[in-house]
């Protein structure tokens, strides 16, 4: 990780007095800690930065970190953050929220952000199961998971994350481990700093409901791809590694791009830069005039 | 000796129907008349049978005529649909037997039907089927004795970007068509006077709002194509970044929505627009941005349902869908658009009461109110200022850190700040919250503490509607009073100068009338509503309901506030545009 | 000497707080009892403070109790929650300072505490936690002189596929805490008489709703989880698929919503269930549903608004999103599930209405009413028949093809045939059709004769809900006649049995009352309920509509539908059960 | 093609009254004609064939077809269609619909009936535009576009429908062209007989409209995929072939694979088959106590 000298925003203008709620040993702990790293790392400031996120025991985090936070509704992440972004894109814009969340009744959202380009960091939690309703599969769950809401084992063949950011769009895909604060910090922090549409599978277990991916089944699992000499700029080779998800588990960069973020290229902000701080105005007589003309 | 002027033209959809009506349009307004332009149109892109009418005169008309004098039929339906419905003795269809292959040419008693070798005049300057409208657009003018250089001054407008050569071959199909029609055709005796020289400027219902809204600063608008609310995102899309508003189209009505809401917390002004199924699936972020406190304006242009309905058909059908967007109660505005100019200032005003009462604002327009088309006269761009209401955008002081972004005011409104504005940080959360925007819903909610809170963020919440209702003017009846008048029209949004006309044509046979229209429907002055209800009926003023929907919508939530029963009622539920004929016919119905 | 049992155990989530109520309250069922068991949780997984409350008593008690008698305390903060909030003098709180670490022990005067070496005791069994609740639940049922054999027998049950040890050990606890309270506590006199031997079924309303439905021979179910409504889909997840019933949860609730509506269009007898939320999600699909005339029931099981709100509170706050639901008119029912038995035969009655009359039935129920439990005695399985209505699932004749799907009929219902049907093949569309599905939408709207379709289809469509009405039974008052009542209570949905408790105390007090109960929201019997509300008024009767969210939705319904205004209103929207003595306190004002 | 001698089912089954509305020259005709011959090809009785479509002009399909049809709302067709399968798996169930309806609003619903790999047939009348709205962008409208919701050009880049349903999971994935009749058939034939969830990708112009995409514009570009030696075996190879999408065009069979049927697995027709045919009964005595024992 590359060092940062002359820190000017510390863990102290992050300070926050509102204590998670999740349950003792939740995997989110990892993920809002990394992610409180990862900020600090950037040097975002508080007060530029938006936290939103959906509804789940995952989505609470943004009471957790500090900053501006906006906890929407189930699945509405994405949007609401496109929204903020393309509004005022000197905000930082991080995007948070469960499995369910984003790949269940949010997968829409998501994938147009993705292949928009928007240039928000979006954190899924991922822990395979719908945590705050208590335990139904989530469309990562693995076939034959016995929930509440299989109780003859679920039939469902789970969605590929990493795949399905790929397909988007995504011009920053990676998955880390909430366990392994060192890795998410890592690569949190190249997420934050890409230019793009980030989307990180964060395998965040949930200690209370899903007893099959825990986190030492991941430990046992997972591998950096930091520590092979896989390259994260062929796509090809992302969809390739994508597969990989069974006794061998990769995580790090997949796959970063490069291209135009959305905000560059949308007309409006092309040529006003940020309406938010450009306030709000009346028409000038010259563009009233040139409207007017199509009118008559 | 007719006083307006009356055209249709009718056809298959992909005929140039559309294009050709507004031409007329604009050659009324350059006239220096009032106009009304409408259109009728079908779920489908090509075929079918489409009208646009083009009703002028010197006086106000702000209803779609009664009847057409001229029509121009493209098409042999045009003998199935606009003669049988919309003409009477002395109307005169322009139509090409040939050109067109027109052979049932059924109409009413006196209609004259004037067989137009049209194509075959348009096939002298150019081969493209669309010339033969020029030639029978400019017959059409021709009736009225309009002058002809201001539909040749319009071509050469609409086609700057294209030739000469096609200008000029535009000009001469119309001077041909003109020419045509002066030869061979009664002109229409009229007592209309045409001057020149004003530009008024020509607009549709929906493009009237989203014109004042861009006035009023709009900083941020989200659509999803749906009939007939789409116009509003088309025409911002192109106008919106020259003064300064993004324009996203989403990839559904949900996100639409939640997209919105995200731009109003963000600190833009925020707009939305859908129809009837498209607000179905924006309900839920409704309640989302009344509970996180963000300005936002939904507005829906409703089209004839239920569900897919009739997706081009009007309709006010959904009321109910308005009132009972979202789960649980929560404060917002329900605005009606009552006309094309109505809607010019609508949008200053709906994006400043979501702006100063933090809440969403929800305005109920339908098909026939976003497309048609009038001539805005006078319109006053600065009648209107900006309000932003309790918008921060200094840095906050120490000692009100962390801030309270929820906290408990006098009128339930709260400062507000948006993300950006250092030491103002919050948690906008859709649960219930503190005055922090901490949540009560989790480890909290129960304890005595929580339920203060609870209770607390309700009422004040709900405060603001008790403010809000203060600020908006309540209705007046227009018309005669209750000692004089013999009925009383009761209506709402989009019908409101339907019923002024038919009111005035009943007037013309010595009836004195009234009327009461609501435009702000909640919150709804109810006292006011009232009290005027009573007085006329107390008077034996017999009262009548109008309005575009099967269970009377309006009625049902006028009873639901007063206590008042409207029993009698005209109701519409086929689709097509209310007539002030009809609306008459209701009344002496009722008389 | 009391006559009722009422206890509560609280504590952390995730301190097996509900299991342990659960077993109370099976003991008092197994102990020959009437039993309602209630909740009060919040949203978070572990932490926080949750408790179950168990009354049991020889007579009906089909409402929360007023206070507790015997609280068993696992944390600090059932001192602050249940205890001020709760508990009156000669009540026992059961707690164990040293092992639960509780500093803090305020009460009321006269509360008893017991300090009990709960933990210590359950240490002499296993290292497990848990193991203190069952000592505790021991010695709770001590103070009643229940027997302990019952509850012996139901641990064995419930541990069945665990190892004898789990049992004698869990065994051998309960009977030292029983044992402890028996030596250290003074018993709790009462008068209730303990029977063993019958089985009586111990539900909430959620599944009871779901018993019923697959009592009566529901075919397809689908869902998403959304608190509190989700314990259907749970329940029927494991018990459907023994009695033919597939269960699908789905992405969200759009496709649950437009799953099931596909379910019944299929032939299946077909329900969903969510909340205010996802129902907001659903309303497209209702509209769908009404046009296609498929037979759907979609149960919304409210929560605390708006918005995410308060998802593990109750609210009555959802009408008029029911109401409301979908743009334009089209026939639905809406149906409050009034009582958990109420809930088995409704889940019975809303499938056959759905089904003979092709369309959506909305059953509002709400966290208070879905979450709690009841004993059901006598339900009786074979009460209401399966009616399937005008389904055709025999081959069309050859000279009724193509098939009339939407033929216009007497009562507006056309007979419906299926896919698989041979010669029914039709087109089911969302867009206005003809009878034959066709649609008018296209080319053809705007011609005289669609417009006549139209018509047709929409007064054909809207008629069910007369013959609709002329079905259901019209709500009648319950207790004293206008003549001698002093008040009229007037309630909707869930509040049924605590307004019932809290007229039946104030009757001990000498005054005489009634109780207007609304279940069939809509259609409405309007004529009705105008007659009694007008004939108790008349006479002077004080009229209270008693409900649970901010606006007083029902009291607004009623006027809409009456004009009757109610002006006295006890409305609650804290979110917690609503109490008897809470109700009897509204009432007492307004005398 | 295989032939089909003996044939029972002909298009005189499946003859109708109602003419398609769309405008002369439109891809979607190619696609109902094709899909006519498909459903006799397949010997599929109409009355056991239900037509899903959403909202748009080619939504408007289930009313040419014949059989029975379902016009549902924009986006809904999956749902509805899994529902039937569910409910009655012995029908053969078509889904329909636009590039708008199927990857714009419907995108979620497509993604999930895939994963769960029920056997449906879906079409995806791709014609790179909104038609029946009149000319916004889709989802797969290229960049640059000018329509009239894009008035200064398409910013977005489109999805790749091929990626995205091999992405979801589809076990049978193919790319067609309108214009082709022969090989349309050849492909909704085999996507037909496919047991699973098939996605076709039916490249079908909209005349009106889009002036880029143009059945000329296809014709340059499309290659056949049987006419290489592809094999559509490989989820890999599939998705590098998913990439072409610019000069060279493939059409054919992307990828097709055998899973279990999610309405094979689901434990209710593992026990009773077909709910529908199975008819709605009461409780018998035995499930009822068997209910009842853990209520008590
Ligand atoms: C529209 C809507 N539907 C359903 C819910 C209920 N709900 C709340 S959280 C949740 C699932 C959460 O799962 P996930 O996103 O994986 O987060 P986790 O709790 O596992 O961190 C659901 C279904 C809701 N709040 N809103
Ligand atoms: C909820 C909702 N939103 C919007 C619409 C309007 N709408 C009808 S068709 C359509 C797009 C159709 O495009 P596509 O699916 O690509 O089909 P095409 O017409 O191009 O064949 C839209 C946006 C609608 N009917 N319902
Ligand atoms: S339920 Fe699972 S996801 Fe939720 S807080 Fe607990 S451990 Fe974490
Ligand atoms: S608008 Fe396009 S897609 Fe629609 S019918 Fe016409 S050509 Fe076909
Ligand atoms: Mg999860
Ligand atoms: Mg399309």
């Amino acid at each position: 990780m590359t060092e940062i000298t002359n820190l000017e925003i510390t863990s102290k203008d992050w300070k926050v007095d509102v204590k998670p709620t999740w349950c003792p040993g939740c995997g989110h702990f990892g993920v809002l800690s990394a992610a409180k790293k990862g900020v600090i790392d950037v040097q975002w400031l508080p007060h530029n930065t938006v936290v939103v996120s959906g509804i789940g025991c995952s989505s609470n985090i943004p009471h957790f970190m500090g900053g501006y936070g906006i906890h929407t509704l189930h699945g509405r992440a994405n949007p609401v953050a496109e929204a903020i972004k393309l509004s005022n894109p000197d905000l930082n814009v991080i995007v948070s929220g469960g499995d369910g969340d984003g790949l269940g009744i949010g997968l829409a959202g998501f994938v147009h952000a993705a292949r928009r380009n928007f240039d928000l960091t979006y954190i899924v939690m991922d822990n395979q199961v719908y945590g705050l309703t208590v335990n139904q599969t989530s469309p990562t769950s693995s076939i034959g998971r016995v929930t509440r809401s299989t109780p003859y084992g679920n039939i469902e063949r789970p969605l590929n994350p990493i795949m399905m950011a790929l397909a988007a769009g995504a011009t920053f895909v990676a998955r880390t481990l909430s366990s392994d604060g060192k890795h998410f910090q890592e690569v949190v922090k190249k997420a934050m700093e890409h230019k793009g549409y980030s989307f990180i599978d964060a395998l965040s277990p949930c200690v209370t409901f899903n007893r099959v991916n825990t986190k030492d089944y991941w430990k046992e699992r997972v591998y950096r791809l930091e520590d092979t000499d896989y390259k994260p700029d062929d796509f090809m080779s992302a969809m390739s590694k994508a597969q990989e998800f069974g006794d061998k588990v990769p995580i790090g960069v997949f796959y970063q791009e490069d291209t135009s973020l959305y905000s560059d290229m949308d007309e409006t902000n092309k040529r006003v830069k940020n309406v938010v701080k450009n306030g709000a105005h009346k028409l000038t007589a010259e563009t009233r005039a040139k409207i007017i003309k199509d009118f008559v | 000796m007719v006083n307006e002027i009356n055209i249709r033209i009718s056809g298959q959809n992909g005929d140039g129907i559309f294009s050709s009506g507004e031409t007329l349009a604009k050659i009324c307004s350059r006239s220096g008349l009032v106009v009304h332009g409408s259109r009728s149109y079908q779920s489908i892109i090509r075929g079918g049978h489409v009208s646009y009418s083009v009703r002028a005169a010197n006086h106000e008309v702000r209803a779609p005529a009664d009847y057409i004098d001229v029509l121009i039929a493209l098409r042999g339906d045009s003998f199935l649909v606009d003669v049988p419905l919309m003409m009477k003795s002395g109307g005169i269809v322009l139509f090409d037997s040939k050109g067109s292959r027109i052979k049932n040419t059924d109409a009413p008693d006196g209609v004259i039907l004037v067989d137009m070798p049209a194509s075959e005049i348009a096939s002298r300057f150019s081969d493209l089927k669309i010339m033969m409208n020029t030639v029978l657009v400019g017959a059409s003018i021709a009736l009225y004795n309009l002058d002809l250089s201001i539909f040749t001054d319009l071509l050469a407008h609409t086609f700057v970007n294209k030739s000469a050569e096609v200008i000029s071959t535009n000009i001469s199909a119309a001077e041909a068509g003109y020419k045509w029609a002066k030869e061979n055709v009664k002109l229409i005796e009229h007592d209309i006077t045409f001057t020149t020289g004003t530009e008024t400027i020509f607009l549709g219902g929906n493009e009237a709002l989203a014109l004042g809204m861009l006035n009023s600063g709009l900083q941020s608008f989200a659509y999803y194509p749906m009939t007939p609310a789409t116009p509003v995102g088309l025409w911002l899309s192109k106008y919106g970044p020259m003064s300064g508003c993004t324009v996203k189209q989403m990839e559904d009505e949900i996100n639409v929505a939640n997209y919105a809401v995200g731009a109003g917390y963000a600190g833009a002004r925020s707009a939305c627009a859908t129809s009837g199924g498209g607000f179905a699936l924006m309900t839920e972020a409704i309640g989302f941005a009344a509970m996180i406190e963000a300005p936002v304006v939904f507005i829906e242009v409703a089209r004839g349902g239920p569900s897919t309905g009739l997706p081009t058909k009007t309709e006010q059908g959904d009321l109910n869908q308005l009132f009972g967007a979202s789960q649980g109660d929560f404060p917002r505005a329900i605005i009606a658009q009552t006309g094309v100019k109505d809607g010019f200032y609508l949008g200053h005003e709906a994006l400043n009461i979501a702006e100063k009462y933090q809440i969403p604002v929800l305005i109920a327009s339908d098909l026939y109110m976003g497309e048609h088309f009038e001539t805005l006269e006078d319109l006053d761009f600065d009648k209107i200022p900006i309000e932003r209401g309790k918008l921060i955008m200094d840095t906050i002081p120490e000692d009100q850190r962390p801030y309270k972004r929820y906290i408990d005011t006098e009128d339930g409104i709260s400062p507000r700040t948006i993300p950006g504005v250092e030491g103002g940080q919050h948690d906008a959360g859709s649960d219930e919250h503190d005055e922090f925007g901490n949540l009560v819903s989790d480890r909290r909610s129960g304890y005595p503490e929580a339920i203060e809170v609870r209770i607390q963020q309700m009422k004040k919440r709900m405060k603001k509607m008790d403010y809000l209702l203060k600020e908006l003017p309540a209705p007046q009846v227009e018309g005669a009073s209750a000692d004089e008048a013999k009925i009383l029209v009761v209506g709402w949004g989009s019908t409101l100068d339907t019923i002024r006309e038919a009111r005035s044509q009943l007037e013309k046979e010595g009836v004195k009338t009234a009327q009461l229209h609501i435009k702000y429907v909640l919150p709804f002055h109810a006292d006011e509503v009232k009290e005027i209800l009573n007085t006329y009926n107390d008077k034996g003023v017999k009262i009548l309901m109008v309005e575009a929907n099967f269970t009377g919508q309006m009625a049902r939530y006028i009873r639901a506030e007063t206590s008042f029963e409207i029993k009698e009622k005209y109701l519409r539920y086929e689709g097509e545009n209310m007539l002030p004929r009809e609306v008459l016919a209701a009344m002496k119905e009722v008389l």
